[in-house]
């Protein structure tokens, strides 16, 4: 048992003022996938940063095949054959697919040093086609989607024939589809002798492909199990260190009037013929595969896109809205999908983010007011259960967790109607993911009505009391709760046509 | 509430700053700390101080030499000044620093005709003469102006050179600094009243083009000069950067002989050109000479010896006695005619300026 | 898990307090002005000090707008242009005839609206950066300029309007005045309302900003067109000091007003800095520029003297406080 | 979906020709338009002189194109090239028979060491480019007035083979033209088949991944401005000798005109991208508006307001096509 292919003994890395590893301990064996879990702000990120030489631990020792190894730099990482693909994708949305894939180990010719194009575009051919992937390695990487840009990655980690590959969360922006093509890509490369460490909040994630796991918990090290030796409770508070009753606490609320109606709302190239209804005390889910248009005719709702064709009725009344503000003031509320760059400003205090949307009111004629503000920030973010000490606290020194929790009690300060959620759980650790769905729950209670927009089916089928679905713009069918399955949902995310997607639907 | 303790604290840190200023001031008479040359009188030097267009401009370098050679001839201290760019703003600045330092005459070539005068006004009425040189200031804001030469002069000048040179008749054209200089646009008046003139029947001013003073735009503006007008026989280039860059141009082009050019010019930037033929001769006076009477004039108007006045006089060491003569509604001290340069006086100007 | 008491009163922390660079820049103040007092004997005449605020103070009115430009993480090079256009329009009409009051309610008009185009282009063609459109714009307003007065010079206004710029009221001068209550204004604007709040936020995180509701756009022109009002305010005082105007006036000043709003801590990436660094800089770089040339350094060790203390003076809070920026960067990744 | 990958990839593809076509478009148009109001326009000695007049234009934009990849701005160039192009000619001045490739080193390494201050100060302490090279334009002016004592070095003073740099031509083209296609080349090749020269790209595309990558972002930046510096310093020697004169004033202001030739041709100003192809039809653009205009006879004092209302209409014209390319592409966009 003395071979592992990596182990880290005793690592300690602090931050000014912040401890991120504590004493952390890990074994990768050759030839497996590893899962490592924690709630986010666990330490997993600066774990994987000290494999990849972008941090140095302060204490502990690194071992690569028994050796003692220090990686000063990530070059020093990926000439051991290191290699990491990261929860936000690290790629350069200027640069061409077989750009991204080489940089750092570009082909070149002996002697001139000259780049070699046409052998780099050759082997990124090959390897996109060998991870089933068809497009053009000649692409600017901006034009892919997310889950193509996930694939150029995993591509980019194969070319440096890398015997030991870091996944962050590579599944959190993929679909069901996309996540089982990524779940047989990592196989194969298991199956090549690859060593991997995978990092998820998903369960699924986990059983799915993992033998062993290890769990982190506010920067310590909590142990490691075979997947099979643990029970999904035990793993839960291993995880978050209490027990987690209810994942998903729908509670029963009254359905009342109609709310909101859409009605053939249609906007050339991103979505067409849109209607559906929400009612009072309702939530409504809106899933599909990630790029279908949900998105987009929430953000045209609230406001961020204009509509063509169509209208937006509240309560009866025809409304126009082209502003955010306009939405707002009516009573429609958005959660944005990206909490870091469209919810939060990272560099402000959690008080001041809170209060932004509603600084007007909370204003005396444009005067700001300092307590009326601090009031309602700690108000909110008590209610939310923001894990900090002081509204003062930088949202950027938050978990992503309670910067969701944040964004959540930002959309809590206004009088609204409506709540638009997008994707409101996606890459939150499952303490803060129960909290939010029990404020959404609470919320549908109180009479609000609720649109969450989200690609994970059990979220979905556990949250919501109607789910339409939408393909490629256009809504394909609506579910009530009683009815809908997964499978179901899945066929009209897909339907027939597409060869892949055939394939891909279980 | 930080920002407003901040604010506060500066305001206080300002005010005790001028309190402090206001306490007794030391004695004014030890104020004078370097003394470069023997002092003839026993009280302290007076200070005379001369600002020029822009600094790194060699003609201005000579005439702040001329300026100083005349002020440490008299026994004053000379203050040579001048802002890095070529504008009124930042001349005005100067005018401010000089009038705290109490400075006993302020010369200057302006950079602006009207724009200097409320500062120079105040100079006024802090006691302080001013003159203007070379470029003048409006008659309000000055005593009494020193020119280099006669503006009449030299606009007739350049076109009878110009006219010499291409045997009578033909086209000609000139290129100006930039539009709004005040000098050049007064000799082109000239130039153009000269052309008036019967005489000159056949000869025609094509277009006056504007190079800025700057080498890269003169350069293209000769080079449209030479092409929209092919029959173009003369160039007259009123400015330094500007005949400078003319000359570069036609030996480049290998126009010599074809296509006259004259002006007025720094005697080192044209050597080149008029040593070749390109420029058969041209003008200009001495900037040195320019410095040095307005020296010696600052100083009898410091020493009272002349008011500004139509008809005062004043002996101007090396260039002899001078006369205040009557300029529009001004006055002025004339240095001379612009002195001529050619192939065979060049050889001894060139290293002089 | 027990629910915490988030704390919601921000204690006084003097370590904090005193660590800014506002306090850099005062201490930096100080500084000049010993030396300028040991330099030379003229230096420390409260009077002589207060008409050398009046040589600096024409282009320190559009430093204030400028400093919610930068924090807006746009900038404005315009300026200048702006301040050339608005003065020479405002001369030609008062030589057509016009009275001098609407003259100057005129040259107000023109600089508004100049700022007003800018803001406009650059709301409406996103694609484009500030950069680009303040770029073209300043060749363009400029080149106005040009066409209206052509090589001439325009001026003979009337007597009182020479007071503004070098009138006097209880013995302060009148520009230090307005000065101070422009700067009062902006600051109250900035840091106390909820306009500046979302400027601010906008500075910080735009996408962000306009998830919150806030009229990004709105917001970006009104920015801008003040920053134009404010170039024609420079204009008026700048032409009373020199009594006529030219189209080629206050050239060069958009870098000079650039670098005081830097100095005074607005950071060019936006988001960050306070109206008080950029008036103290205003200060700083005023009396420094004052205080040599009453020793009659040349203009060229002016320049460097200048730029050196610009680079250091952005250099070392970033070396100084590189250990605790390095860390948040860290934390949050 | 993959269908509709490569249909997008296709338009992007299209954009990035479109922009260049759209610029040699609006040349051809402009000269047309001249040539109709002056037959001497299209003439061979006034595409000459317009081509000698902005290859020292074009030779500096090939440098900033390169720094605002990176997501700077160098406004120090102009500085640069003076003090460079100043103590080449004093060199010069003293010693007459200096060849004129050591003229053209000593300048380049001038404004190499120039230009790999800047880099260092910008990459090690973070100062944002735009105070950096702020401050280092005034210090670099100064210097150059304080060298040469407020005096210009004159025709005369220089040697006939340092004067002949400029006018001399080598397989008959003017030497200024041949050493800027020398360089369009050299770098053509440099940013597009060198690890380096990719390197810069990525760095501008996205600092933190470039990073992660084991890009040494600090080195990147250094070796970005200190090209910089050495074309300025390059373009300071051909400058004096092409005007046979060194000022202190020399190309002030000439920052600006270089950010145009860039922004016109298509580099883009928060980093990424920008190609050699763009700038040299940027840098041509301004070349014939400043030839064109004096030639047309346009009022000198109408040429800045026309010269602005160019680089306007363009830049706002590209972003118009640019949009509507982007919304045809939705309308194929199967839905």
């Amino acid at each position: 048992m003395a071979d592992f292919v990596l182990e880290l003994k005793g690592i300690t890395k602090v931050f000014p003022g912040v401890k991120a590893l504590d004493n952390v301990h890990f074994q990768l064996e050759q030839g497996e996938i590893h899962a490592l879990m924690g709630e986010n702000g666990a330490g997993k990120s600066t774990f994987i940063k000290i494999i990849t030489g972008v941090y140095q631990p302060d204490e502990g020792e690194l071992y690569l095949n028994g050796h003692r190894i220090e990686i000063r730099n990530p070059k020093d990482a990926q000439k051991l054959g290191i290699a990491a693909i990261y929860q936000h994708v690290t790629c350069y949305p200027d640069l061409s697919v077989t750009e991204n894939i080489f940089i750092g180990h570009e082909k070149v010719q002996k002697g001139t040093n000259r780049i070699l194009w046409k052998e780099m575009h050759e082997e990124a051919k090959k390897l996109l086609d060998q991870l089933g992937a068809n497009f053009d390695p000649k692409v600017q990487m901006g034009a892919l989607s997310v889950a193509q840009q996930q694939i150029v990655e995993i591509a980019k980690a194969l070319s440096t024939n890398a015997k030991i590959i870091i996944m962050d969360e590579p599944t959190a922006a993929l679909t069901k589809r996309e996540s089982e093509e990524l779940y047989r890509i990592t196989e194969q490369l298991r199956d090549n002798g690859a060593s991997i460490i995978f990092i998820s909040h998903r369960f699924e994630d986990m059983y799915r492909l993992a033998g062993r796991v290890t769990v982190f918990r506010d920067s310590k090290y909590i142990g490691t199990w075979g997947v099979n030796e643990i029970s999904n409770d035990d793993l839960i508070v291993a995880m978050v260190g209490r027990e987690i009753t209810q994942l998903f606490p729908k509670k029963k609320a009254d359905i009342g009037e109609e709310l909101l109606r859409v009605e053939g709302l249609g906007k050339t190239g991103y979505f067409e013929d849109i209607s559906f209804t929400l009612r009072k005390g309702e939530i409504l889910g809106l899933t599909g595969l990630v790029g279908a248009g949900r998105t987009e005719v929430c953000q045209a709702i609230f406001g961020i896109l204009d509509y063509e064709r169509g209208s937006v009725h509240l309560e009866g009344r025809k409304v126009e809205i082209d502003h955010p503000q306009t939405a707002m003031k009516l009573g429609i509320g958005y959660l944005p999908e990206d909490r870091q760059k469209q919810g939060l400003v990272l560099n402000w205090e959690i008080g001041r983010n809170i209060t932004l949307p509603v600084i007007e009111k909370l204003s005396n004629n444009g005067w700001l007011n300092d307590g009326k503000e601090s009031e309602m920030a700690k108000n909110l973010s008590e209610k939310v259960q923001v894990k900090a000490n002081s509204i003062f606290d930088h949202a950027s020194l938050l978990s992503g967790g309670n910067q969701q929790k944040v964004v959540v009690a930002k959309l809590l300060t206004a009088d609204l109607k409506v709540m638009i959620l997008d994707e409101p759980t996606k890459g939150v650790d499952v303490g803060a993911k129960s909290a939010i769905h029990e404020i959404m729950s609470d919320l549908a209670c109180q009479g609000y009505g609720v649109i969450m927009i989200s690609s994970e089916m059990p979220e979905v089928l556990g949250m919501c009391d109607r789910i339409a679905v939408m393909r490629e713009g256009r809504i394909t069918a609506t579910f009530e709760r009683s009815t809908a399955t997964q499978e179901a949902i899945l066929e009209a995310a897909m339907m027939r046509g597409h060869a892949e997607a055939e394939r891909a639907a279980i | 509430m930080k920002k407003v303790l901040a604010l506060i604290l500066a305001v206080i840190m300002m005010v005790s700053l001028l309190a402090g200023c206001a306490a007794p001031q030391p004695a004014s008479t030890n104020t004078e700390t370097q003394t470069t040359t023997t002092e003839q009188k026993p009280e302290a030097k007076k200070k005379f101080a001369f600002i020029f267009k822009n600094t790194g401009n060699p003609y201005g370098e000579k005439q702040m030499d001329g300026f100083k050679t005349a002020i440490e001839e008299l026994g004053g201290e000379a203050i040579l000044k001048a802002p890095d760019q070529p504008t009124a703003e930042a001349q005005i600045q100067m005018i401010e620093e000089l009038i705290a330092q109490k400075v006993d005459c302020i010369a200057l070539t302006g950079n602006d005709p009207d724009a200097l005068q409320p500062a120079l006004k105040k100079a006024m009425d802090a006691g302080i003469k001013v003159l203007s040189a070379d470029s003048a200031v409006n008659a309000q804001s000055r005593m009494v102006h020193v020119n280099q030469a006669d503006p009449e002069r030299i606009g007739r000048v350049e076109v009878q050179a110009v006219v010499e040179m291409i045997g009578g008749s033909g086209e000609i054209a000139v290129l100006s600094a930039t539009s709004q200089a005040t000098n050049q646009n007064t000799w082109i008046e000239w130039m153009k009243k000269e052309l008036e003139d019967p005489k000159y029947k056949d000869v025609k001013l094509v277009k006056v083009a504007y190079g800025d003073d700057l080498r890269d735009k003169s350069v293209s503006e000769t080079e449209a000069l030479l092409k929209s007008y092919p029959n173009l026989k003369g160039i007259i280039a009123p400015t330094t950067v500007g005949i400078a860059a003319a000359g570069k141009v036609l030996t480049d082009k290998g126009l010599k002989g074809k296509v006259q050019l004259t002006g007025l010019g720094l005697p080192s930037e044209m050597a080149e050109y008029i040593e070749s033929g390109v420029c058969p001769w041209m003008y200009l006076w001495n900037p040195i000479d320019v410095g040095y009477l307005t020296g010696y004039a600052a100083f009898a108007l410091v020493e009272g010896k002349i008011t500004g006045k139509v008809g005062d006089k004043f002996n101007a060491g090396k260039l002899g006695d001078k006369e205040v003569i009557a300029d529009g509604d001004g006055t002025q001290i004339m240095l001379g005619d612009p002195f001529k340069f050619d192939a065979k006086n060049i050889g001894e100007w060139k290293s002089v300026y | 898990m027990k629910e915490k008491n988030i704390i919601a009163k921000k204690e006084f922390n003097l370590k904090s307090f005193f660590f800014q660079w506002e306090w850099m820049l005062v201490l930096l103040f100080v500084v000049i002005n010993i030396i300028n007092t040991f330099l030379s004997p003229y230096y420390l005449d409260p009077k002589k000090l207060l008409d050398a605020t009046m040589t600096f103070l024409d282009k320190a009115f559009i430093v204030l707008p400028m400093v919610f430009v930068i924090i807006l993480a746009d900038i404005d090079i315009s300026v200048a242009s702006t301040v050339a256009l608005s003065a020479v329009v405002m001369a030609v009409s008062y030589n057509l005839g016009v009275p001098m009051a609407l003259a100057i309610i005129i040259c107000l008009l023109v600089g508004t609206l100049c700022g007003f185009l800018n803001g406009l282009l650059i709301v409406k063609f996103k694609e484009l950066s500030a950069v680009i459109v303040t770029l073209s714009t300043m060749i363009i307003y400029r080149g106005i300029a040009y066409i209206i007065l052509e090589d001439q010079a325009s001026g003979k206004f009337p007597a009182w309007y020479k007071f503004l710029g070098w009138g006097y009221v209880g013995g302060i001068p009148f520009i230090l005045i307005v000065f101070a209550v422009f700067a009062v204004v902006f600051g109250l604007l900035l840091h106390k309302t909820t306009f500046g709040r979302r400027v601010y936020a906008m500075g910080n995180n735009i996408t962000a900003s306009r998830f919150s509701g806030i009229q990004v756009d709105k917001i970006k022109v009104i920015v801008f067109t003040l920053t134009g009002f404010m170039s024609a305010v420079t204009a008026l005082f700048l032409t009373s000091r020199m009594g006529s105007t030219r189209p080629n006036v206050a050239s060069g000043y958009e870098l000079d007003v650039i670098a005081m709003v830097v100095l005074g801590g607005i950071s060019s990436t936006g988001g960050k800095g306070k109206l008080t660094g950029a008036i103290i800089s205003i200060f700083l770089i005023g009396f420094l520029r004052y205080g040599l040339g009453l020793k009659n350094v040349p203009a060229q060790a002016l320049l460097i003297i200048i730029g050196l203390l610009l680079i250091f003076a952005v250099m070392i809070p970033n070396l100084k406080f590189n250990f605790k920026k390095w860390g948040k960067v860290q934390k949050t990744s | 979906m993959a269908e509709k990958v490569l249909n997008k990839s296709f338009n992007s593809i299209n954009i990035a020709k479109f922009r260049e076509l759209g610029l040699l478009g609006f040349i051809l148009l402009l000269s047309i338009m001249v040539q109709l109001r002056n037959s001497s326009f299209m003439t061979l000695e006034n595409i000459d002189d317009m081509i000698t007049n902005t290859a020292i234009l074009s030779i500096l934009s090939v440098g900033m194109m390169l720094v605002i990849v990176t997501r700077g701005i160098d406004l120090s160039i102009g500085a640069t090239l003076a003090l460079s192009g100043m103590i080449s000619a004093l060199t010069v001045k003293a010693n007459p028979d200096l060849h004129p490739l050591f003229a053209i080193l000593l300048g380049t390494l001038i404004g190499m060491a120039c230009g790999a201050l800047i880099g260092l100060v910008i990459a090690k302490t973070g100062v944002p480019p735009i105070i950096a090279t702020l401050g280092m334009m005034n210090v670099f002016r100064g210097l150059t007035f304080m060298i040469s004592g407020g005096k210009w070095v004159s025709a005369h003073q220089m040697s006939v083979s340092f004067k002949g740099i400029a006018t001399s031509s080598i397989f008959g083209i003017n030497t200024l033209i041949f050493i800027a296609i020398v360089i369009y080349v050299v770098f053509y090749y440099f940013i597009n088949h060198t690890r380096t020269g990719r390197q810069i790209y990525a760095v501008g595309s996205n600092p933190e991944s470039a990073k992660i990558s084991g890009i040494n972002n600090e080195k990147i930046l250094c070796l970005v401005y200190t090209i910089m510096g050495a074309l300025a310093g390059l373009a300071g020697v051909l400058w004096v000798s092409k005007f046979a004169s060194a000022q202190g004033d020399t190309a002030m202001g000439f920052e600006l005109n270089v950010i145009a030739a860039c922004v016109l041709g298509g580099v883009n100003i928060a980093g990424g991208s920008g190609k050699i192809s763009g700038i040299v039809l940027g840098a041509l653009l301004l070349g014939i508006l400043n030839n064109a205009l004096p030639l047309i006879n346009v009022s000198p004092f109408w040429q800045m307001a026309i010269q602005g209302g160019i680089i306007l209409i363009a830049v706002i014209t590209n972003a118009l096509v640019k949009r509507s390319v982007d919304r045809n592409n939705l309308i194929w966009r199967k839905i």
